[in-house]
């Protein structure tokens, strides 16, 4: 029995890992989401290039040729990171890119006639952004943004394919070192369900006080 | 007569192969209220879409106080304006939308506050007490902390036109503010645009599809088929004694539809 | 370490192996998702609470969970259950309940994305519950849904990396295998890369345009993920 | 990276496999096992007090090493001429013969990987980027029958499971895994015929040569004292086996 | 008087909290036209929604042409009614909705003979011909072959009569069927409805706030308000003379909101 609460430990920490990889990938998703989902609506046509071909690259690669890029090509070009920052790094980029398609979309989605009355009350197009057009997006995107949140949880677990000692990776080492497999892969599974609904509800409450001033205007 | 306060001079917008208003020219003075009436799609919308830059032209000349709306002199040639002069150039217009097209997300104080906030450097509190005379004279300062969500169509399109005077426009362009709304919130509209038309000396260009109004608010009548002018006049002359079979038509055909109750 | 070339002509012959597991993996998952979603997307609208419910929780774990883990237990803990099944058995499962999970969002969402006037004129014309599905609902339901699904089809491709870890020699595994019995990563790595970009801009390419001809499903964010992320 | 600056951090990034007795994981998390114990041993007298253990893939190894994610590798990477040009090895630690897991009775009677490559049905399984993998490959099993399986534990399970017909690894950790796996359905067979003992060394990489250097003075300081028998005898490892061949004649072997 | 083709007896319905209709009771005689007028909101629509079956009365009986609409007898008891009986209930029923509804993978044609093929089992080349007349008659058989996407908002809307006749209903419902519509369009459906009024002798029941057309067309006018009936009779006693508040302030507001020319 203290056997199993030991490695019920080592997967407990693993755990610690993968919320730690979860949450700086949203952190670094979300900023690349709103960098590559502005440029790509920006009037500067190099910079809607750029943001498009961030997009596409990343969406369009797998993101496990991106991370095994990170971990391993990225320090032969002399760019050395820990395991963990690659592994923030590929998530973030990679989400990042679906992250920007939601932004963009939202953004659009706040539609011509909300655009054209800032043009009527003579707002600039930054005004517009801040004042006018983001502040109905963010309530459009959380809703996706929490289901890129759950996706990017559920990516960090093949960072155990590069060693970074997350909790699908612990459950492995327990594997070996017990024999048994049931144990192991159960507990992750229903952990990594926790941690998923614990983002579904953050998400959830967060829509709720956001959306609070429009008194139900969008259903 | 003093000089005109806009002046259109051959005027054409395309959409691809849609010729939408076609070698338009037309003058409004200072201070005149003009009704633009005509079937749908004569282009009618356009126009005041193009006043407001929502649209650039595809040709021609437009010219409000008696500068170019689209261009810009560099030396002595006049060239594209850039979004600079556009900017300078809006303060002077307002319009109101048929779809009010209100921020839901703002109070209707801080919907009429937001622009004279940030585009006139007005202070929060002074933006706020012009706001708070501005909706009561919409009959609309109890309201000035609700949501628009909260409120009636009719009482939105109050708190719209409120949000476009803030800015203290000198032209006014009203594109069938009453169209969206439920026949009995209607007319509260209409009465707060009749006051606007007696009590200011603003410039109003006034799409509408009820005649009765147009008749009644009215300098002058232009009526539009095709792009085109077809007929204009005082509103008497348009309405009673139509010249044009075009405009014979149209308004036989209105008052057919059963507007004549 | 240096590109180079000679390499890649030496591995290429194997890679092209890998491509074709990854395939027809990629092309039975989604078989699999397609009828699968369908299965959960009728029970999901039953109005038989005993069925509804399970099926809605079911689908909310397998999303939430992810599918390395999945695959995982379909490989390595089924079997105990008295149900062993081949590697690519075992993915083509695993890719496709966890899919179906979303194709069956996309079934819902373009079934209710057909305006409740068309229930309705269809009730006033009279016709039946069959003929309304058949003739009215699902006619209009179907073509926004198919950039919808083609979009998960991409999706689970450049997800079939994940069933290297099952032992599947796809390509992803022949690219690792390759690299680790020649000690150079560079080239198979980047090569796997750029396969999957090329497959996923032509296929972006190709949903774009079914998407300008059939129209795009619902609004944004009215599924749990418009456009999909590998996990 | 230079003697100086691991001294200088105070402790050396080591990957090992996750393989007993190689490597051995404690519920509490603590490391041990025979590579870990030596490498920390012969650290310790380079006035390097500690070493960072991170629990690798085999395949993960020498190219982690060689994108600076470890100083070295001490897990059981065996000696060959080809990992010889990818890494500097220091002397030999832990020697070890092949060895084949399979159904008790050995039905398909598979003694050597040449057995393997002539049966059609057998299928083989063995860690990717392992000595074993190539071992079969090299004997003339064809690639779709050599599965590669991502640990030692599922290894054991595919053979249990019927979809492995043998499973190979070092003697030592097959004797383990078996042993974990408490199955009287599966026997062992070492060693397997025609394989050559391999030994491992610590795998720096290819320029850390002055590294590799030092750690082998202190390796044979502690071979020679007798303190290395003591470390990995009570994993089942012979220590004169490792003092009785040289990095020279395992790298040349063919 | 003959035996009334329609009659709700204490008729309730409630959408959660909110009474929607409260307790309702009327009669409409077979061939009668009837006007269903009041302020947005009063029930209107709900009223042919649920002769439609497309919604449940809480509370009160439904007859039509003498037999309970949403329940059936079995032996003694009244129980509710099963989707058979629905089925063969809704047969005698056509509506016309607001948006058209057309079904817009079907062409012109198909959308009008698709019911009376798949319900009545008309054979296709029948139902065809039929439905050619039925277009002939709307003015559009030179469109059978279009697809709605194809047409004007007047011409959908006749392509909708033409379909709800296509399966010749003794009793036709028209929802708001002209307010999607621009001004111009509305004419040529009200065309179409007052041909139908003086040449067949099916029941009509028109909800509208047309009041010019609900004059003209119906032979009784129904003023709702807040789910029940607040005055009924003859449309020139309703319009010139209204006895109740009520309607007289409808009236007027309708009236003041433009309709006047
Ligand atoms: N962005 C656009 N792209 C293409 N065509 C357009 C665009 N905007 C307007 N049009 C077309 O231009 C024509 C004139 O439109 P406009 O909105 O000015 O008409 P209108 O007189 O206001 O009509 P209504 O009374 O229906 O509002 C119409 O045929 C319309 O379809
Ligand atoms: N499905 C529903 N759920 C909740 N409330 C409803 C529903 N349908 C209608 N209502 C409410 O019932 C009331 C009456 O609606 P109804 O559509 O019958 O009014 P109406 O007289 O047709 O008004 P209008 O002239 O605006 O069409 C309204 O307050 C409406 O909001
Ligand atoms: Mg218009
Ligand atoms: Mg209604």
């Amino acid at each position: 029995m203290d056997i199993w609460l030991g490695y019920l430990t080592l997967i407990l920490q693993g755990a610690l890992v993968t919320a730690q990889l979860t949450a700086l990938g949203c952190l670094f998703a979300l900023a690349m989401a709103f960098l590559a989902g502005l440029g790509r609506v920006s009037a500067v046509a190099p910079v809607r290039w750029l943001a498009a071909a961030y997009v596409e690259f990343f969406r369009g690669t797998s993101i496990f040729v991106q991370l095994f890029w990170a971990y391993y090509v990225l320090p032969l070009m002399g760019l050395e990171l820990s395991p963990m920052q690659a592994g923030v790094l590929a998530l973030g980029l990679n989400v990042g890119a679906y992250g920007a398609e939601v932004v963009r979309g939202a953004v659009e989605a706040i539609g011509r006639e909300q655009r054209e009355a800032c043009v009527a009350l003579n707002l600039t197009r930054a005004q517009s952004l801040r004042h006018v057009i983001l502040p109905q997006a963010v309530v459009v995107m959380l809703p996706t943004f929490g289901n890129n949140a759950i996706e990017l949880l559920k990516a960090t677990a093949i960072v155990s394919l590069v060693s970074l000692a997350d909790m699908t990776f612990q459950a492995q080492v327990v594997r070996s070192q017990t024999g048994s497999t049931a144990f192991p892969f159960l507990t992750i599974l229903v952990l990594y369900f926790l941690m998923s609904s614990v983002i579904t509800l953050l998400v959830r409450a967060l829509e709720r006080r956001m959306s609070r001033g429009f008194e139900g205007t969008r259903a | 007569m003093s000089a005109p306060i806009i002046q259109l001079q051959d005027v054409s917008k395309r959409f691809g192969e849609l010729t939408v208003l076609d070698r338009l020219s037309f003058e409004v003075a200072p201070g005149e209220k003009l009704a633009l009436i005509g079937p749908s799609g004569s282009g009618k919308t356009t126009i005041l879409r193009l006043l407001m830059t929502l649209e650039t032209p595809t040709d021609g000349m437009v010219m409000v106080e008696g500068e170019p709306l689209f261009h810009q002199r560099r030396g002595d040639a006049l060239v594209p304006a850039d979004e600079r002069h556009l900017h300078r150039m809006r303060a002077r217009i307002g319009m109101v939308f048929q779809h009010f097209n209100l921020f839901p997300h703002k109070s209707v104080c801080e919907n009429v506050c937001l622009a004279p906030v940030l585009t006139q450097g007005a202070k929060p509190a002074d933006a706020r007490r012009r706001a708070m005379e501005l909706l009561d004279m919409v009959g609309l300062s109890a309201k000035a902390d609700a949501m628009p969500a909260q409120l009636s169509g009719g009482q939105k399109q109050r708190v719209a036109i409120a949000r476009a005077l803030a800015l203290s426009p000198r032209i006014m362009l009203f594109d069938e503010v009453t169209s969206a709304l439920d026949p009995e919130l209607v007319e509260e509209v209409l009465n707060v645009m009749h006051m606007l038309a007696r009590e200011t000396d603003m410039t109003m260009l006034l799409v509408t599809h009820e005649m009765g109004f147009a008749h009644d608010f009215a300098d002058r009548v232009l009526f539009f088929d095709r792009g085109r002018i077809v007929e204009e006049g005082p509103p008497d002359e348009i309405f009673k004694n139509p010249r044009q079979d075009r405009t014979q038509a149209f308004l036989r055909k209105v008052v057919a539809a059963g507007h004549r109750v | 370490m240096e590109w180079d070339w000679d390499f890649v002509r030496q591995i290429t012959p194997q890679l092209l192996e890998g491509a074709r597991i990854t395939v027809v993996a990629t092309l039975l998952g989604f078989a699999f998702a397609a009828v699968f979603g369908l299965g959960l997307a009728i029970a999901r609208r039953s109005r038989n609470r005993a069925l509804s419910w399970p099926t809605a929780a079911f689908a909310e774990f397998v999303r939430g969970t992810p599918l390395l883990v999945q695959l995982y237990f379909l490989f390595y803990i089924l079997p105990d259950l008295g149900l062993t099944l081949s590697p690519l058995a075992a993915g083509v499962i695993g890719l496709g309940v966890h899919y179906g999970t979303y194709t069956a969002e996309v079934y819902r969402a373009g079934i209710d994305n057909v305006p409740r006037g068309q229930w309705e004129a269809a009730k006033a014309c009279n016709l039946s519950a069959s003929q309304t599905w058949r003739h009215i609902v699902l006619p209009q339901a179907i073509r926004p849904m198919v950039p919808a699904l083609a979009n998960y089809f991409i999706a689970m491709f450049k997800e079939t990396p994940l069933l290297s870890a099952i032992t599947v020699l796809e390509l992803m595994n022949q690219a690792r295998s390759i690299a680790n019995y020649n000690y150079r990563y560079i080239e198979p790595i980047t090569m796997v890369g750029a396969f999957f970009l090329a497959i996923s801009l032509v296929s972006v390419a190709l949903i774009r345009l079914m998407q300008r001809h059939w129209g795009r499903l619902g609004r944004l964010g009215s599924f749990r993920r418009n456009t999909a992320i590998p996990s | 990276a230079e003697l100086e600056d691991l001294k200088e951090q105070g402790f050396a990034r080591i990957a090992i496999a996750n393989e007993p007795p190689f490597t051995a994981v404690k519920a509490d998390g603590t490391v041990s096992g025979a590579a870990p114990d030596v490498a920390r041993a012969v650290f310790k007298r380079l006035g390097i007090d500690d070493v960072v253990a991170s629990i690798s893939e085999y395949g993960a190894m020498i190219p982690g090493l060689q994108a600076r994610r470890f100083d070295a590798v001490t897990a059981g990477l065996f000696m060959k001429p080809e990992r010889c040009n990818a890494v500097s090895y220091s002397e030999p630690i832990l020697c070890d013969a092949e060895a084949f897991a399979l159904k008790a009775g050995n039905p398909l009677g598979l003694k050597s990987y040449k057995d393997v490559a002539d049966n059609p049905e057998a299928r083989i399984g063995a860690p990717g980027g392992g000595t074993e993998e190539r071992l079969a490959l090299e004997a003339g099993v064809p690639r779709e029958r050599v599965i590669v399986v991502p640990d030692t534990q599922s290894g054991i399970t595919m053979l249990q499971q019927g979809r492995i017909d043998v499973y190979s690894l070092p003697v030592l950790s097959i004797n383990a895994a078996v042993k974990t796996a408490n199955d009287p359905q599966i026997e062992v067979v070492a060693p397997v015929q025609g394989a050559p003992v391999y030994c491992d060394g610590a795998a720096f990489r290819k320029q850390d040569t002055a590294l590799r250097d030092a750690f082998d003075k202190e390796l044979a300081a502690i071979k020679a004292s007798g303190e290395f028998a003591k470390l990995i005898e009570p994993y089942g490892f012979s220590a004169e086996a490792a003092m009785s061949t040289t990095r020279e004649k395992l790298c040349a072997a063919q």
